[in-house]
Parts: structure tokens; C-alpha cells; sequence
């Protein structure tokens, strides 16, 4: 199939061109949809919360709805939102970055987005059949596994599909960063992002069977009745917190990491500069990931593990400071020196700086394991990980979207807009959060209903729901933005950003094999080191001939499909057997796709040397 | 990568042959001694010795067992398993880790 | 080398399995998913050793647990690694039907330990009334060792499903890497089984 | 100042940050205003953590400022192409050593704490009050085994004593939270008990909060810790001891619904002696500072809570509409009138002020 044709087509070719795609960039747009669409919806369930919180005793939502609003906001921000946006990016970017024509397995690829997309569609369908889950994002046992209703029963199926189609995702980016870099592309010469989510995958790929664990049993506690968390029969529900941190504290690296990583690429891009103490920095990566597994029961300091346990894991939380704080100062020596270019990419990095080391350092305060009988479960700790996760992952996405924008769509979003989208949810940030450390001190704790009259907890819950609703205008502004831009704005070149990676070297979007030539990668920031030559571009390391590429497929959807419509059956065989048709179905589908995949050989086609030459014509070679 | 695939000559073929022959050979010797310690470990426990010292061999007995499968039976020792051996380390890191916390502050 | 090289059976290589660049990332990637692997059968192993202890009444381990089945259990599945290791041995020498015969012992020694490890429950449950509802221990149990089971039955299927796929082409670049990434999810059951038979087993007869 | 950290606190950065914390939440409720030992010790190690942080943070935010304002391209400088430094060994060693000397400065007193807090060795010595708590959907249960009295909502302990808390949970995990005098810790079912310990400094009637979400009604889980001298505790001791549930109300309007709650209540409820089991020991309820811990003591409160529970507090498992609104209201006038002991009445109710 030549691109010429790709073209023009109508509506439903376009729909089935993205349910069969197996292309990386068009997968991206996948999860950025997606996510934008549940980061919406996780935005709006915040604003709800915060209505409700607006003044003392207040009634706008019952308790029960209350509880099932915390729970899927937090349930939708994390799994839903802030992971496939980042997938987005790591689909969008990184094979451009390495100098690879895909990643290492499109078709797995396409099947995590499926398999994520189905998960959370099924969470979210909880909404519309008798209540959503509402035991927390958390899910502790026993409150989880006596919850009435079929709420908890969708977390725990909507987690487990996405949960999979995320431990697929995160081996494939592994193994696409192992094998798939182009001639030269060594370690230490990968950009800072690539080398985040080589981490992150990792991360990803060791955290998440302790999830898919905790998970199962907890499915079969409250499905198949089994007695883990059941402390009449003899069950014990400290285990699922155990699991759920040991699996939830990574998850919380899986999400900074990334854009640890893009802040590092612009940083350095839109300061004209190398990063400073790249080794260093990919050190820092590296040891925050592996501390990140040492830190989990730092969630769990008032459960009662004993002093001893506390200590060790109070001082080894503390020590991921150190990384850290070797980030930050890392970053503000990049722009040291430096000729610091303020786009609206470089405002939200920029603005990242002092937000996310306010949550490092109540992170560290949090680390203190006697302090935190006084933090845990409070606002303080609503405080610190929304300065870490808004302060740190959202701002980080919009400076990457910003940053790669151009690369995915060919269109830089428009400046003015972006730099007014910044502002009002800035501000708002900081009037939403800052006031929370306070509040929680003050004695208001955590997923609280209402709070009383007379607690002194007015004004600030008041001022933290106006910060609340200036982080819906400027999320508000920057989707004009982005309508504006895919209307008004104009084309721009590959590398708008005079930038130094790989990427770069290539027509913004790239066209589906990416590279028409695979690159020889000379140095750290490979573009850069081309330009300092006097080059146009990056020199092949292969002479130019056809390209193999993977069939699109719809099998990663029907499979996903599948477990969708199992999902539902193992929710309700539990009222009415009959619904195990809806299980053996479902099962059936596939288990089915996954034996057709299996026998039927696909072994791609190729692009044939004249395609090439048409397109390095039309502009594709540069 | 293409060029291995063409048609080699007779001597290196010969070579390999010998060289899998000799693997299999170390692969059957791995297997004899798996099937001794397993050997050991039931006989431990029919002849109910005491536990302080049954569990902890127990243990060592299974985990050597395991290296014997990981390095001999998929070639972990092999060239070529730097990136696996990094990773098989890193999951039992977490395994590990998992399993102390599990035996040691889920109390009761 | 072209698609069509692939599944050419005349030339093939000393390493078929790692010899393109699929085969060489299916390589790396299922190790990487054993690695994922491990990190959750050590969560059901933890989960187990907590739970151990909370049998509500006698069906302990020490009173449940017949060493003689989990013995002839141990010795089917230890051999079957040794059988899919010479299928193995014959891959890397180009002898398919060979192979293919090793392949097939693996299997029936496979399904004589699947066999049986269905006798024992059925055994546990109608015997002692020992069910996976009965207890913490029971669910534990039931839970470890069934994951253990359903990774036997899927590496079954998945062996026969690659033998009757390929039993009329041949060995050839496309279907090596699948035979051997199979192989190494077998030794791992295996792997998985010897910490079953000494913590659960061994360790539960002991006390 | 009792505090170890006392000596500290007169220099200038601890003075002022103790001076501007302070300042904030109300009396008796808030962590900031540390009226125990535990919230005395937990406060000095925030101010500890707060003052390096800050120093830290002025010092990020020095270099963050200076780059900012030296190193913005100007017009006509955008061809310029700056030096590409590698790195910096000498820099890079000094902001990775100082803050490990910094967190090791903060890590010494956080374990100090940590072990202090989990401190039980003057448990079970004579003279040395245990007390037994539970935490239920949505209520919390205060068991005096050595003396046999039992109490829901409110938990009145001896000033300037140690007393040791034994928590466990009856259905989900709950969290006993009184910033005021101690920090938190969680009750959890079935086997896991866990230990901690209370020392309030002054008299008062201290907030207390459930602080794990345990369902609907979480955020109306509040409980009083009502802390009196030490004569006035023994004496409550003994008032407590010597309630008669039989005893006849004054009113007639009382005295039937005595019957009524006999009747209708006694099943969940008790009043005095030993715990009840399903719902609150009603003991000395006409003294309660609050009706299910978030209600003013009024009768028309009382007749609505006991009539449509489910609305005060959703999800608790008190009956709807047991009894009529005319019943209720004779039961509540029998309930009012349930003053076995004045001790801590006398106390102010810090939510007055404001």
C-alpha cells in the first residue's frame, strides 16, 4: 500500500483504518484521544468534589456518591489519563527518537491500546448500572470486598484488562529500546526521554504482575468466594495494601519518570544547549526506579508494621531525594549559560521547577514515618502527591504535548493560546493545592464528605475550590487551542523547534516507515552534532531499498473485545449463572483471535524502492 | 545477518554438531544432579530430621535447582543473555523483596 | 533477508531462532515476561506463606499433603524439561521430525502431570471437604497452585497448537523463534514447580 | 516546653516558623497546636523536616531566579550558539553529598520518634490504664477492661498520664485520629492489633477522627477525647461504674420511653456495665457533647437521628423508623435525662469560639 493512496478516503475507511492500525504514531493518537477524552471526564468528577467541599456541610452530592466520585477520579486520573497520555508519547516519540521504522511488536502494540481503551470503557460503564466503584482508588480490603452493588467488581475487571494491555506496552518499549536503535545509537547517546521510558518500562514490567495478583484475589473474594480478606475464615487484608503498594509506588515512578525525561529534552532544546551531566541524569533515572521498589510501605506507616519496619523504609523513601534533588539541580545548570527560548513548551517546564520541588520536599516531610502519623490520610498528603502528580505529570504532558505537537500532527499549537491556557491553571494550581498542606494539618482528613462548621476549614476549602475552577478555564483554553490550531494554523518544516534528537531529522508527521533511510547515529543529541557540521540532515547508515512493514490487523481488537464482554459475565454470573455464556463467549472471541493470530502467518509486506523515490520527491528524505 | 543464512561449509557444520552434542552432554549431567536433589529434599522429609535444619536446605536445594534450569536448560550462561540475565535478576529482586515483606510484616 | 527467505527450510542458520530480528525480539521479550513473571508467582508464593497458617480447623498442609503423588508429579515434569530440551538439541541441529518427536513426549509427560494434579484436587475436595472456600489456606492454596496449573494447560496447548501447525512445513526462520520461546515457557513451569514442591509441599509436610 | 526539641526553638527560623504554624486551625483540633506528647514530639520533627526544606528550596530557587533573569534570549541574539558543557564533576558531587548529610540530620530524629511513639514498655504496670478500642461502621467503642466500664464516642483519660490504646476494628479498617494530642493509628480487623499511647498535657475536649475511608458516613465517624485531671477521672471511674440501667427517669414522658427502649433498643444497645456488642453503650449519654458524634444535644436532633438514621449518617446499620416520631421523642427525653457523671462538663467545647 502506497501512502499516495492513504490518503483520501471517507469516514468509515478512516475508523477502520485506526481499529486495524499496527502503526506506532497512529496508535499514539489512540491514547491521546482516549486519554483526553477520560482526563476529561477525571476532571470533571474533580470539580464535583470540589463543589461539594465549596463551604461546611455542604449537600450537592450524597455521601455514597461522594465516595464513588474520589474513587473514579483517582482510578481515572491515574490508569486512565496520566498512563495512556504518556503511552501517547512514548508511542509518538520514542521509535522516531531511536531511529527505528516501528516498535518491536506492532501488532502487541496496537492490542495494549485495545486492551487499555476496553478497561476503561468498562470502568466507566459502572456509572450507568447501579453505582460506580467507591471503596478509593486504593481498594482496601475489607471495605472493598463488602461493598455492595457491583461497583468494586468494575474496578476490579476494568484494572485487569487495562492493567494488561499496560504490561504488554511496557514490554514492548523495553525490547524496542534494546533492539531496534539505528547504527551508533549506543546507551549513552539515547535522548534523556528514551532512556525515562526505558526505566519506566521496566518499572511497569515488574510492578504490574503485583497488581494483576492483588487483583485476582481480590476477584475471587468477592466472585468465586474465597476467604483471603475474609478475617472470619482467616484472612488477612493487610495483604492486598502490600500488594497494591508494592505494585502502586513504582506506578507513581511509572508516571514522573517520562517526563522527568521530556523535560530534559526541553530543557536542553529550548536552552541551545546539552543536557548537563547526561550520565549523571540517566544514573538518577536509573536509581530512582530501582529505590522505587524499596519505598512502598511508606503508604502504610500507620497500619501498624512496628517501629523497626518503619525506620527502614522512613530512610530509604528519604534517600530517593537525593536523585531527585540531582535532577533539579541538573536541569537548572542545562539552562545555566544557556539562550532560554520561552515557548509555551519551556513556560509549563519552567513552571514545573519550583511546583513539583514543593512536592519533593512535603515528600520528603511525608518520608519522616513518626510526621506521618499526623500527615497520613489527611489533606497534607492530598497537598503533596497533586504537587507531584498535577505540579510534576501534568505539567510535564502539557510541555510535551507543546513540544512534540508538531511532530505528531505537523502543526506547532499556537503560542499565544498556549501561553494563555498556562496561566489561569497555574495560578490555580497552587490556590487548589497550597492550601490543602494547611488544611490537612488543621485536622481535615482525606476523602472527607463534609467537613463541620466551626473547624476553622472554610476559607481554605473555599479558596481551593476557586483554584479548582481556574484549572478548568486554562484546561478549557488549551482544547480551543487545539481546535484553533487543527484549523487556523498552518504547516510548519520537520524540526520547528531547532531541535537535537533524532526525531528532528524527519517531515513532520513522519511518514508511516518513518525513516527512508535508517539514520548512523554519530553522537549524543545526533541532529545537533550533524548541524555543528554544517549538514542538512543525517547521514543513512543503509543505501536506500525496500522497507518491510507490518500488516494492519484487527485481531488486537476482537481479542480485547473479548475480554471486554468476559468481563461483564464475571460480574454478573454472580446474580444469575446464565451470565457465564457472557464469560465462555467472551473467552471464546478471544482465545479465538489470539489461535487465529497464531497459526495464520503475517509476515508483512514491503515498500518498494520506487514508492520511496516518489515520496523522497514530495519532500519525504529530509 | 544474511550472510549466516547461506549454505555453510561442511566443517563448521560439523563443528556445531559437535558443539550441541557437548552442551547436551553438560544438559543431561544438569538433569541427573536435579533429579539427585530432589531426591534429597523428599528424603528429608519422609526421614523427618529436624526442621530448623530441613527448611533452610530445603530452600538452598530448590533455588540451586532453579539456577541449574535458568543457566543449563535456557542458556542463561550462554552469550546473548546479558539483557535477560539483568532482567531475570530484576524480577527476583522485586521476588524477593515480595516474599521477605510477606512472611515478615503481615502479622498477625 | 526478505519475508520469503523466511520461510524458506533450506537455509537455515546456526542460531534459527535468534537468526532475524523478530525472532531475536520475541527472544527478548518473553524472557522479559518470564521476569514479569516471576515477580507474580512470588506474589502468590507470599500470599501462601501468609496464609498458611489460617486452615480454620485439621485440613492442614501436614494433614492434607500425600508426598507420593507430589513426588511422581515432580519426576513427570522434571523430565518433561529434560525431553523439551532435546527437542531443543534437534532444532539447533535441523532435524524437524526429531524435534517434533521430543516435542510430543514433553507433551504426554505434560498432560500425565496435568492428569494428576486434577486427581489431587478432586481428591482434596470430596475427601476432606477441603475446598477453596473453606479457608484462607484453602483459597491460597487453591490459588497458587491453580496458576501453576493453568500455565501447564496453556503451555500445552500452545506446544500442540505449534506441532500441528507445522508439522507438514517444517523447521523454517518464521516458526523457530515460536518453538523456542514455547520451550522456555515450559522450563519455566518447570522452575515454578520446584519452588511449588518445596514450599508448599516439602515445607508444609514439616511444619 | 517539654519537647526535646525545646532548646531549639528560641533560635530565630524555629521561633518564626513556630510562631506562623501556630497560628493556624482551631484549638483542640488542629496538629499545628500540639496539646499531648505525641503531637508535641511530632510537631518539633516537622518543624525540623519544614526548616531544611525550606533551606533547600531558597536555595533552588536563588539559582532558578538568577538563570531565569541572566539567560533569556534577547533580540538579535538568536544565532548564538552557547558553549555545550558536558557537566560539572565538582558541582554535581556537592549537590549530591549535602543533601544526604541533610536527610541523614532529619533521618536521626524520625527514627528517635519512630521508636519512641511505638514505645510500650511501661504497658500493663500497675497503675497503668489499657483501654480497648474499637472502630465500627460508625462509631467507636472505648472498652475500660480493668474496670469494667464500657463507652462509645467519647473517650475521657487522666491528664499527664500515659494510657495505652489496644485497636482492632470490628468491620473495615478504620484510623483513630486526635491531632491535638497524639498522631494516628489504624484499627484493623480480625487479628492485627495494634498499640499506641496517649498523654495529653492539658484538660479539654479534644477532636477525634476516623481517618481511613471506611464508607458513606467516614467523614462523620467523629469522636471526643475528653481529657480531666486525675481526681476527676477517678471519680468518673466510679460514676461510670455505678449506673443502674434500671433506674427510674423523673418524667413520665421519660419513663415511658424507658420501656420503649427496653423494648426496641436493648437488642444493640446498653447502658453502663460492659460493652454492648452491636451498637454504643448509651452510658451518660445526657452529658455527650454531640449525638452520633456530630449532632447538638438537642431532643429534636435526637427524635430525627433515632427515627431516620440512615439520613443523619448513611450506611450505618441502626434501623429506619423502628419507632414513630412520638416514640422517639420518649425515648429521647429518657435518654436526655441519662447523666451518670458531670465530670468534663465543665469543660469548654473548643467549637464555639471562632
Amino acid at each position: 500500500m502506497s501512502t499516495a493512496v492513504a490518503q483520501k478516503r471517507g469516514l468509515g475507511a478512516m475508523i477502520w483504518d485506526y481499529l486495524t492500525t499496527v502503526d506506532h504514531k497512529k496508535i499514539a493518537h489512540l491514547y491521546l484521544v482516549s486519554g483526553g477524552l477520560f482526563f476529561l471526564i477525571g476532571g470533571l468528577e474533580a470539580m464535583i468534589i470540589r463543589i461539594q467541599l465549596m463551604k461546611p456541610d455542604n449537600n450537592f452530592i450524597s455521601a455514597g456518591l461522594y465516595n464513588e466520585m474520589i474513587t473514579m477520579h483517582g482510578t481515572t486520573m491515574i490508569f486512565l489519563a496520566a498512563m495512556p497520555l504518556i503511552f501517547a508519547l512514548m508511542n509518538a516519540v520514542v521509535p522516531l527518537q531511536i531511529g527505528a521504522r516501528d516498535v518491536a511488536f506492532p501488532f502487541l502494540n496496537s492490542l495494549g491500546f485495545w486492551l487499555f481503551l476496553f478497561g476503561g470503557l468498562m470502568l466507566n460503564v459502572s456509572w450507568f448500572t447501579g453505582g460506580a466503584p467507591d471503596a478509593g482508588w486504593t481498594n482496601y480490603a475489607p471495605l472493598s470486598t463488602t461493598s455492595p452493588g457491583h461497583g468494586v467488581d468494575y474496578y476490579v475487571m476494568g484494572l485487569q484488562i487495562s492493567g494488561a494491555g499496560t504490561l504488554i506496552g511496557g514490554i514492548n518499549f523495553l525490547v524496542t529500546i534494546v533492539n531496534m536503535r539505528a547504527p551508533g545509537m549506543t546507551y549513552m547517546r539515547m535522548p534523556l526521554f528514551t532512556w525515562s521510558v526505558f526505566v519506566t518500562s521496566t518499572l511497569i514490567l515488574f510492578a504490574f504482575p503485583a497488581l494483576t495478583v492483588g487483583l485476582f484475589l481480590m476477584m475471587f473474594d468477592r466472585m468465586f468466594g474465597s476467604a483471603f480478606f475474609d478475617v472470619g475464615l482467616g484472612g488477612n487484608v493487610i495483604i492486598w495494601e502490600h500488594l497494591f503498594w508494592i505494585f502502586g509506588h513504582p506506578e507513581v515512578y511509572i508516571l514522573i519518570l517520562p517526563l522527568f525525561g521530556a523535560f530534559s529534552d526541553i530543557f536542553s532544546t529550548f536552552s541551545k544547549k546539552r543536557l548537563f551531566g547526561y550520565s549523571a541524569m540517566v544514573f538518577a533515572t536509573v536509581l530512582i526506579g530501582f529505590l522505587g521498589f524499596m519505598v512502598w510501605a511508606h503508604h502504610m506507616f500507620t497500619v501498624g508494621m512496628g517501629p523497626i519496619a518503619n525506620s527502614i523504609f522512613a530512610v530509604a523513601t528519604m534517600a530517593i531525594a537525593v536523585p531527585t534533588g540531582i535532577k533539579i539541580f541538573n536541569w537548572l545548570f542545562t539552562m545555566w549559560g544557556g539562550q532560554i527560548k520561552m515557548t509555551s513548551a519551556m513556560l509549563w517546564s519552567i513552571a514545573f521547577i519550583p511546583s513539583f520541588t514543593i512536592g519533593g520536599m512535603t515528600g520528603v516531610m511525608l518520608a519522616a514515618a513518626a510526621a506521618d502519623y499526623q500527615y497520613h490520610d489527611t489533606y497534607f498528603v492530598v497537598g503533596h502527591f497533586h504537587y507531584v502528580i498535577v505540579g510534576g505529570v501534568v505539567f510535564g504532558l502539557f510541555a510535551a504535548l507543546h513540544y512534540w505537537w508538531p511532530k505528531m500532527f505537523g502543526k506547532v499549537l499556537n503560542e499565544k493560546l498556549g501561553k494563555l491556557a498556562f496561566w489561569p491553571f497555574f495560578i490555580g494550581f497552587h490556590l487548589t493545592f497550597f492550601i490543602q498542606h494547611f488544611l490537612g494539618l488543621m485536622g481535615m482528613p482525606r476523602r472527607y464528605w463534609v467537613f463541620m462548621e466551626g473547624q476553622g476549614l472554610d476559607t481554605g476549602n473555599l479558596i481551593s475550590t476557586i483554584g479548582a475552577f481556574l484549572m478548568a478555564i486554562g484546561t478549557i483554553i488549551f482544547l480551543t487551542n487545539v481546535i484553533y490550531t487543527s484549523v487556523k494554523e498552518k504547516k510548519v518544516s520537520g524540526d520547528p523547534w531547532d531541535g537535537r534528537s533524532l526525531e528532528w531529522s524527519i517531515p513532520s508527521p513522519p511518514p508511516h516507515y518513518n525513516f527512508v533511510q535508517t539514520p548512523l547515529v554519530r553522537g549524543l543529541d545526533p541532529l545537533w552534532v550533524e548541524k555543528m557540521d554544517g549538514k542538512e540532515g543525517m547521514t543513512p547508515a543503509e543505501p536506500l531499498g525496500d522497507i518491510h512493514m507490518p500488516n494492519a490487523s484487527i485481531l488486537p481488537f476482537t481479542i480485547s473485545l473479548g475480554t471486554f464482554i468476559a468481563g461483564f459475565g464475571f460480574i454478573y454470573q454472580v446474580d444469575d449463572p446464565v451470565w457465564l455464556i457472557a464469560v465462555f463467549a467472551g473467552m471464546g472471541l478471544t482465545l479465538g483471535s489470539m489461535l487465529t493470530r497464531s497459526v495464520k502467518d503475517d509476515l508483512g509486506h514491503h515498500i518498494h524502492k520506487e514508492d520511496l523515490e516518489e515520496d523522497i520527491k514530495k519532500g519525504a528524505g529530509k | 545477518m544474511a550472510d549466516n543464512t547461506h549454505s555453510k561449509p561442511v566443517h563448521q557444520r560439523e563443528f556445531e554438531k559437535k558443539q550441541h552434542r557437548e552442551e547436551m552432554k553438560q544438559q543431561v549431567l544438569t538433569f541427573a544432579l536435579m533429579i539427585l536433589f530432589t531426591l534429597i529434599a523428599f528424603g528429608m522429609v519422609i526421614m523427618e530430621i529436624n526442621s530448623y535444619f530441613v527448611i533452610p536446605t530445603l530452600i538452598i536445594l530448590a533455588v540451586v535447582q532453579v539456577a541449574f534450569q535458568l543457566y543449563y536448560f535456557m542458556h542463561m550462561k550462554n552469550k546473548g543473555h546479558d539483557m535477560v540475565a539483568m532482567m531475570m535478576y530484576g524480577g527476583a529482586a522485586v521476588a524477593g523483596l515480595t516474599i521477605i515483606t510477606f512472611v515478615s510484616i503481615v502479622w498477625w | 533477508m526478505s519475508s520469503e527467505d523466511v520461510l524458506n527450510p533450506k537455509q537455515m542458520p546456526h542460531d534459527p531462532e535468534k537468526a532475524t530480528l523478530e525472532g531475536r525480539n520475541k527472544f527478548l521479550a518473553f524472557w522479559f515476561f518470564l521476569g514479569g513473571e516471576t515477580v507474580l508467582f512470588a506474589s502468590l508464593f507470599g500470599t501462601y506463606l501468609a496464609l498458611n497458617g489460617s486452615t480454620q480447623g485439621e485440613n492442614t498442609p501436614e494433614h492434607l499433603f500425600g508426598l507420593e503423588l507430589v513426588f511422581i508429579m515432580t519426576m513427570l515434569l522434571l523430565t518433561s524439561s529434560l525431553t523439551s530440551v532435546y527437542a531443543m538439541y534437534h532444532m539447533k541441529n535441523h532435524n524437524f521430525q526429531k524435534m517434533q518427536l521430543w516435542l510430543g513426549i514433553t507433551v504426554v509427560l505434560g498432560l500425565g502431570f496435568l492428569g494428576m494434579e486434577i486427581y489431587e484436587f478432586y481428591h482434596y475436595i470430596h475427601h476432606y471437604e477441603f475446598t477453596f472456600r473453606s479457608s484462607a489456606f484453602g483459597s491460597a492454596f487453591y490459588t497458587l497452585v491453580g496458576f501453576h496449573g493453568g500455565h501447564v494447560l496453556f503451555g500445552l496447548s500452545w506446544i500442540v497448537t505449534l506441532m500441528i501447525r507445522n508439522q507438514k512445513r517444517g523447521l523454517n526462520l518464521y516458526n523457530a523463534p515460536k518453538f523456542y520461546i514455547a520451550s522456555l515457557y515450559w522450563h519455566f513451569i518447570d522452575v515454578v514447580w520446584v519452588f511449588i514442591f518445596t514450599v508448599v509441599y516439602l515445607m508444609g509436610k514439616v511444619g | 516546653m517539654r519537647g526535646w526539641m525545646g532548646k531549639f526553638r528560641s533560635l530565630f527560623l524555629f521561633g518564626a516558623l513556630t510562631m506562623l504554624l501556630t497560628g493556624c486551625g482551631i484549638e483542640n483540633i488542629s496538629a499545628l497546636k500540639p496539646k499531648g506528647y505525641g503531637s508535641e514530639l511530632l510537631f518539633d520533627l516537622m518543624l525540623i523536616s519544614i526548616a531544611i526544606m525550606i533551606f533547600v528550596f531558597v536555595i533552588v530557587m536563588a539559582i532558578y531566579a538568577f538563570v531565569l533573569l541572566r539567560y533569556r534570549e534577547k533580540k538579535g541574539q538568536e544565532h548564538i550558539v552557547p558553549k555545550q558543557t558536558e557537566g560539572n564533576k565538582a558541582l554535581e558531587v556537592i549537590w549530591t553529598v549535602i543533601p544526604i548529610i541533610l536527610l541523614l540530620v532529619l533521618a536521626i530524629p524520625t527514627v528517635q520518634a519512630t521508636f519512641d511513639l511505638a514505645d510500650q514498655s511501661t504497658q500493663g504496670d500497675e497503675g497503668v490504664i489499657t483501654i480497648d478500642v474499637t472502630g465500627n461502621q460508625y462509631w467507636w467503642q472505648f472498652d475500660y477492661s480493668d474496670e469494667e466500664i464500657s463507652t462509645s464516642q467519647e473517650l475521657y483519660i487522666p491528664t499527664n498520664e500515659r494510657v495505652y490504646l489496644n485497636m482492632k476494628s470490628s468491620d473495615v479498617i478504620h484510623s483513630f485520629w486526635v491531632p491535638a494530642i497524639a498522631g494516628k493509628m489504624d484499627t484493623n480487623p480480625g487479628e492485627n492489633m495494634n498499640t499506641m499511647y496517649l498523654e495529653a498535657y492539658e484538660e479539654g475536649v479534644y477532636e477525634g477522627f476516623c481517618a481511613e475511608l471506611c464508607g458513606p458516613s467516614h467523614s462523620l465517624m467523629y469522636f471526643k477525647v475528653v481529657a480531666v485531671s486525675p481526681d476527676k477521672y477517678d471519680q468518673w471511674v466510679e460514676d461510670m461504674k455505678n449506673i443502674d440501667p434500671e433506674a427510674t427517669p423523673e418524667t413520665a414522658s421519660a419513663q415511658e420511653g424507658q420501656e420503649l427502649f427496653n423494648n426496641n433498643c436493648m437488642s444493640c444497645h446498653a447502658i453502663g456495665g460492659a460493652s454492648a456488642g452491636v451498637g454504643p453503650n448509651l452510658g451518660n449519654f445526657g452529658n455527650r457533647e454531640k449525638i452520633a458524634g456530630i449532632l447538638e444535644p438537642s431532643k429534636e436532633n435526637l427524635v430525627d437521628w433515632i427515627v431516620h438514621p440512615d439520613e443523619v449518617k448513611p450506611g450505618n446499620s441502626m434501623p429506619s423508623e423502628l419507632v414513630t416520631e412520638e416514640e422517639a421523642g420518649k425515648i429521647a427525653d429518657y435518654l436526655l435525662e441519662l447523666k451518670h457523671s458531670d465530670v468534663g462538663t465543665e469543660l469548654p467545647v473548643q467549637n464555639a469560639e471562632e
